[in-house]
């Protein structure tokens, strides 16, 4: 049972209070942990919220966003330099539990906003009691952090106009969980792709890359043809997993459809 | 297990109250604060009965330990009809027939508000967009969505008083 | 808002009324609207104990051992109840309208035969302790194989303490509707058409979970506060199973958040009211909403077998239905869903020969029971696919087949009671007119006063 | 890819109350010192209105204005027997013991009017505005008020009624199935617009028409309400639900409002519906039980519109895009574009 919840105000705080109750749990936004802890008999006896710790603003320098773990997803609809990522934000949740859920939650939660961190090679800033790291999130979410360790924050270039893509296939069109999420970054040369980032979502444990996608789309022409073939290959990274929302067999059977609607558009092969 | 006391200003009254670890601010209203108007649908964030304002902004009470919120400022539906009159948004669902079993009108009601205090003028997806995480399972929605953008049109003037 | 099309009827409907007809403002909205609206788990009283129920995890198994001390040691546990608490543990919610046998057990004794079937009931002074409790009740299984498919059940090992995995409809294996003759028809018919339908369980998932609070009195009365469809039901199959006198109960409610038949099964009351007598304190019982979710009654699974014999003009002569339903472990109210299927058939259609054979069967899921359309739903949604795989056979409107078939006032349905209010041909007309579609003049002068009758219509 | 366009139709009959037991239920009414009617009830309103319709059948039968009529429902201790409420039968079975109720209790006030206004009670008619006056005569009356103090404090008279509705018990004839179980059949017909993704399997309802006949609308904002929002959970069980998404594999139950899908206010469709009235004799005032019917005919309707949208029939509940999908690849495996 429940024995304390701690909110402490600085990261020294947080050591402090990580030192007292290592077996702490971590608690930002609520919606991933209060359930849980709601449920009862969870074994969680220390909460540590994050909620004041000063890490959740959200800054730009140089065509870089830094952005707090802590930050709930609302925050950054209120940014014009994070409008490319709209379409992502209205994916998650609802407008209430965006108030609420974070940044930091969303990636260790592998959600929508993680996928869309991978495919912009966000950077992922880690703490732990001594010492300070960065590493790249498509690391994080394979690996996990250390004991001890905490993502305060994420950051990443701004993609060049256009270049950012995005999908995201659910059951109903707001507040639902991912069948298949496509997040991308494509940039052209003449026509031609150079060097593209793919991720996918909901189609394995946790976001992948599309890598087997991103080499037939390399150096390619940008057309139909070429991304619809690029498509089949997603097969091979993906490890697709039945749910409440959808089979196994679903979601790899949409996946390539769902990466050409991300790529090209609702409106791809309307003839 | 040891309790702590917490303050919060409950629908403009600071408020303070002896809470065991982890209570939630959805127990701390209904159980300590008798405003039992917030209702509990799943103690798991996933029907929106709960939503409140927290700071303003829309959030789900079952989610929130009340450590995480000392001093925050809390309004829930008991604040709307004050002076014994209607809030619009009350008004508005009173007069579209926008209840039913009214289990989930209090969470709809406070989604209203939160969008309406930051777009007073929302269009209809703005409206849905507000609600998508408050589930009715009764009316089909449609009532909701025009009672929220009838009283959205209606603040500022009196709407048309019902006998 | 609401369009009243008053050229149907006209002269039937022609009335003057003050209130009736009019749309008057919801007695209970602005309760609703400010949240002044009080629903059962809006009262609350000193020292309430809270139950958690310890629920099956197996399909299918013999207890071998149940260990509750371990529960008992959690700081704040009062109590647990197991079945040997329960003075009458065996029951079935439709005794009280002379159905049997008894099926159910309030709380599992040798046994289980679902996920999420009730062991024991941990009740404590809050509902973390509760919960902390009732993980730690220990139960032993011996898993025994689980049937899960309807027609399989049927010849399977019975599961049931009762020798079969279907329910025998007075020395019958199904209710059966046997109206003229289907063999002989089928024989004589221009088209056969056969095809299987089903559905999987649905929740009525209302936004408020099942639960109750229950207060003793002091006086040897305890009120439970309910959100039961039924007060009354809840109240007699209460206090039969407790083995008390009716009247040392009192129920209070009559305010639900949503119900759509899943508060009609009579669960959380007999044990919350054995805990509040056991231990003299209130108790309340609520259930937690994944627990609304997989645990409560269902809207039971069905699987229909529809076979007809058409004739090239348009008319069904004969309808053979197969139904199976999917009760889960225990009865409940499916026996009754049963027959209420079987007296649906064949659907809004005069049928010569019809041929109904319904099946009540058990499984190891959870026990489904009443919801919105009981009995019906899933058979409209067979009879009405199959109606249309006809229509699209014969090259027809579906509209105007319909109609063509459509009961008229003084048919007789399958189940032998003469049809009399009838409209489904209005509705057809009422619905192509709003959509705009055009029905020929032989079609618009239908009417379900009668066959070649002139029209309802003004 | 393409977006099929599709159109289903289905009708259907619902019947109102299910009468295996025998089917009961009462009602009391009483005045008050001061003109308003106190029915009492042990009944259960699940949202469907019914405080509000039955307070509506009590006023027009008494003669009284709405606003006169307290609904005090429901504890045991005081309500009289009901069944419950289920079966379409509230509106019915309540009713009707309102309208019996209320005709006992009106032929007392009408009788203590009668001696204060020293008239022949058959002679006198209520306003339902709350004056109780001779026929013809608007201005040889008295106030409902009136007449209620005139009861308690000069006649001692109690102006109550008592109502039941019994539909008796039906037992069927076990080789035929012969039996009575019901009082009244209310009708449904949808025509159901789907479009149906290609790719996907994804069905959305664009639109759904729908005619319904209820007997009478008590209130017909209501009767709209259980309209729309019955017809919500006929999309909402055509396309989403289920406790079981892989049955009969037990397996992946939904827990949650996440995981148990229903469609959500982006998910709605267009309706439009149309109420007709056949009213029924047995009804009050020709009501019959309309709430389970409003999910019925979308269901069918929809199912018959994929089909018709995209050649894929699904026999099974819930149709989900995978079923589509599948029913769409064995189409192209047959008979590849």
């Amino acid at each position: 049972m429940l024995q304390a919840v701690v909110t402490p105000t600085s990261l020294g705080d947080l050591r402090k209070a990580l030192k007292l109750a290592p077996k702490a749990t971590l608690v930002a936004g609520g919606t991933l942990v209060m359930p849980i802890i709601n449920e009862g008999a969870h074994g969680i006896s220390t909460l540590v919220s994050l909620s004041k710790l000063g890490i959740d603003a959200v800054s730009f320098k140089k065509g870089i966003a830094t952005i707090g773990a802590a930050a709930p997803i609302a925050e950054l609809a209120r940014h014009s330099e994070l409008k490319f990522l709209s379409a992502v934000i209205d994916s998650i949740g609802s407008p209430t539990l965006r108030n609420m859920a974070t940044v930091g939650g969303n990636l260790f939660a592998y959600g929508d906003l993680a996928v869309c961190l991978v495919a912009l090679d966000a950077t992922a800033i880690v703490v732990n009691a001594k010492s300070k790291r960065s590493a790249p999130v498509e690391e994080i979410i394979k690996k996990g952090v250390k004991a001890g360790e905490l993502v305060t924050h994420v950051s990443f270039a701004i993609p060049k106009p256009g270049t950012f893509k995005y999908a995201k296939a659910s059951r109903r069109a707001l507040n639902s969980a991912s069948i298949v999420t496509v997040a991308a970054i494509i940039p052209l040369v003449k026509g031609m792709v150079a060097d593209c980032r793919i991720a996918l979502g909901g189609v394995a444990a946790k976001p992948v890359r599309a890598k087997s996608v991103e080499k037939l789309l390399n150096a390619k022409l940008f057309d139909e043809k070429t991304v619809r073939a690029a498509a089949a290959a997603a097969a091979k990274e993906i490890a697709p997993f039945t749910d409440a929302y959808a089979s196994a067999w679903y979601r790899a059977r949409v996946t390539p459809v769902h990466i050409c609607r991300a790529l090209l558009g609702d409106a791809a092969g309307k003839s | 297990m040891k309790g702590s006391v917490v303050s919060i200003t409950l629908n403009g009254v600071e408020r303070e109250t002896l809470v065991a670890p982890g209570t939630t601010l959805l127990n701390l209203l209904r159980e300590h604060q008798s405003l039992t108007g917030t209702r509990r649908g799943c103690d798991q964030g996933s029907c929106g009965s709960c939503t409140v304002l927290v700071d303003g902004k829309a959030k789900l009470a079952c989610l929130i330990p009340v450590e995480t919120i000392a001093g925050s400022r809390v309004e829930t539906v008991e604040n709307l009809a004050l002076n014994n009159e209607l809030h619009p948004l009350q008004q508005a669902f009173v007069e579209g027939f926008a209840t039913q079993c009214g289990f989930c009108t209090s969470g709809m009601i406070m989604a209203a508000k939160g969008l309406l205090s930051v777009n007073p003028r929302p269009s209809r997806a703005d409206v849905i967009r507000a609600i998508s995480g408050n589930v009715c399972r009764c009316t089909g929605y449609e009532s909701i969505v025009d009672a929220i953008l009838a009283a959205a049109a209606g603040m500022g003037k009196p709407l048309k008083k019902s006998a | 808002m609401e369009t009243i099309d008053t050229s149907f009827f006209t002269e039937e409907r022609a009335g003057s009324f003050n209130t009736v007809g009019t749309s008057t403002e919801r007695a209970d909205a602005r309760g609703h609207v400010t949240g002044r609206t009080q629903f059962y788990e809006d009262v609350s009283f000193p020292n309430t104990l809270h139950l958690k129920m310890v629920r099956s995890t197996k399909h299918h198994a013999l207890i071998k051992k149940l260990d509750v001390a371990p529960a008992m040691k959690v700081p704040g546990v009062v109590r647990v109840l197991t079945w040997k608490d329960v003075p009458n543990n065996w029951y079935t919610i439709l005794k009280l309208i002379g159905v049997g046998p008894d099926d159910e057990p309030v709380l599992a004794e040798d046994r289980v035969r679902f996920i999420g079937e009730q062991i024991c009931a941990v009740l404590a002074e809050t509902p973390q302790a509760a919960a902390e409790g009732a993980k730690r009740v220990k139960v032993v299984y011996e898993e025994l194989p689980p049937v899960f498919d309807v027609e399989e059940a049927m010849t399977s090992k019975p599961f049931t303490n009762h020798g079969s995995n279907y329910y025998i409809y007075e020395g019958h294996n199904c209710r059966r509707i046997r109206f003229g003759d289907v063999e002989t028809a089928f024989k004589q018919a221009d088209h056969i058409l056969e095809c299987r339908y089903n559905s999987a369980p649905i929740e009525h998932a209302p936004t408020e979970t099942t639960g109750c609070v229950v207060k003793p009195e002091g006086n040897g009365r305890y009120t439970i506060y309910s959100n039961t469809q039924a007060l009354y039901f809840t109240l007699d199959n209460t206090a039969l199973i407790l083995g008390v006198q009716f009247n040392k109960l009192r129920m209070i409610g009559g305010t639900v958040g949503g119900g759509f038949g899943g508060k009609v099964d009579v669960i959380v009351e007999p044990i919350a009211t054995l805990g509040a007598m056991l231990t003299n304190r209130p108790v309340k019982y609520a259930y937690s909403r994944a627990e609304e979710m997989q645990v409560s009654s269902p809207r039971a699974a069905e699987r229909f077998y529809i076979k007809d014999g058409i004739m090239k003009d348009g008319r069904i002569f004969a309808r053979k239905i197969t139904l199976y339903v999917d009760a889960g472990a225990y009865c409940r109210h499916s026996t009754y869903g049963t027959t209420k299927a079987a007296a649906h058939m064949p659907g809004p259609y005069t049928i010569p020969n019809v041929h109904v054979d319904a099946y009540c069967v058990y499984t190891n899921r959870t026990p489904s029971s009443a919801m919105r359309g009981f009995g019906v739903t899933i058979a409209d949604f067979a009879l009405e696919s199959q109606m249309d795989q006809i229509a699209r056979l014969l090259k027809m409107d579906p509209i105007e087949f319909r109609l063509k078939n459509a009961y008229r006032d003084g048919d007789m349905k399958a189940h032998r009671k003469e049809v009399e209010g009838a409209a489904l041909v209005e509705v057809l007309q009422a619905a192509a007119k709003q959509s705009g579609q055009k029905l020929s003049s032989e079609f618009l002068a239908m009417s379900s006063y009668g066959w070649g009758s002139a029209n309802g219509k003004a | 890819m393409a977006k099929l366009k599709g159109r289903g139709v289905a009708a259907v009959n619902y019947p109102t109350g299910m009468n295996l037991g025998g089917d009961p239920s009462q009602a009391l009414i009483h005045a008050t010192t001061t003109g308003s009617f106190v029915v009492t009830l042990s009944s259960v309103d699940l949202g469907q209105g019914l405080k509000t319709v039955i307070a509506q059948i009590a006023a027009e039968t008494l003669g009284i204005p709405y606003d006169s009529v307290m609904i005090d429902t429901a504890d045991t201790d005081t309500g009289p027997h009901c069944m419950g409420t289920f079966a379409s039968r509230g509106t019915h079975r309540i009713g009707n013991a309102v309208i019996m109720a209320a005709r006992e209790a009106r032929e007392v006030m009408l009788n203590v009017a009668a001696t204060e206004l020293e008239v022949d009670a058959a002679d006198l008619v209520t306003d339902g505005k709350g004056r109780i006056h001779v026929n013809g005569a608007p201005d040889k009356g008295i106030g409902v008020l009136d007449v209620a103090l005139a009861a308690h404090f000069k006649h001692g008279n109690t102006i109550s009624g008592r109502g039941i509705f019994l539909k008796p018990k039906s037992t069927p004839v076990p080789e035929t199935g012969e039996m009575d179980p019901d009082s009244c059949q209310a009708h449904a017909c949808t025509i159901a617009e789907v479009e149906v993704d290609d790719e996907t399997g994804v069905v959305r309802v664009l639109k759904l028409t729908n005619g319904y006949e209820v007997g009478r609308a008590m209130n017909p904002a209501l009767a709209h309400q259980q309209i729309v929002g019955g017809a919500w959970m006929g999309i909402s069980h055509a396309l989403y639900e289920t406790t079981e998404p892989y049955y009969p594999d037990r397996a992946h139950g939904p827990l949650d409002f996440s995981e148990y899908l229903m469609p959500g206010p982006a998910d709605l469709a267009e309706m439009e519906s149309v109420i007709i009235e056949r009213p029924a004799s047995n009804g009050p005032y020709g009501a019959k039980g309309i709430g389970e019917m409003t999910a019925n005919s979308p269901i069918p309707a929809i199912a018959n519109a994929i089909f018709d949208a995209c050649g894929v029939r699904v026999t099974s509940l819930p149709i989900t895009p995978e079923k589509v999908l599948r029913g769409l690849d064995a189409l192209q495996a047959v008979n590849p574009v």
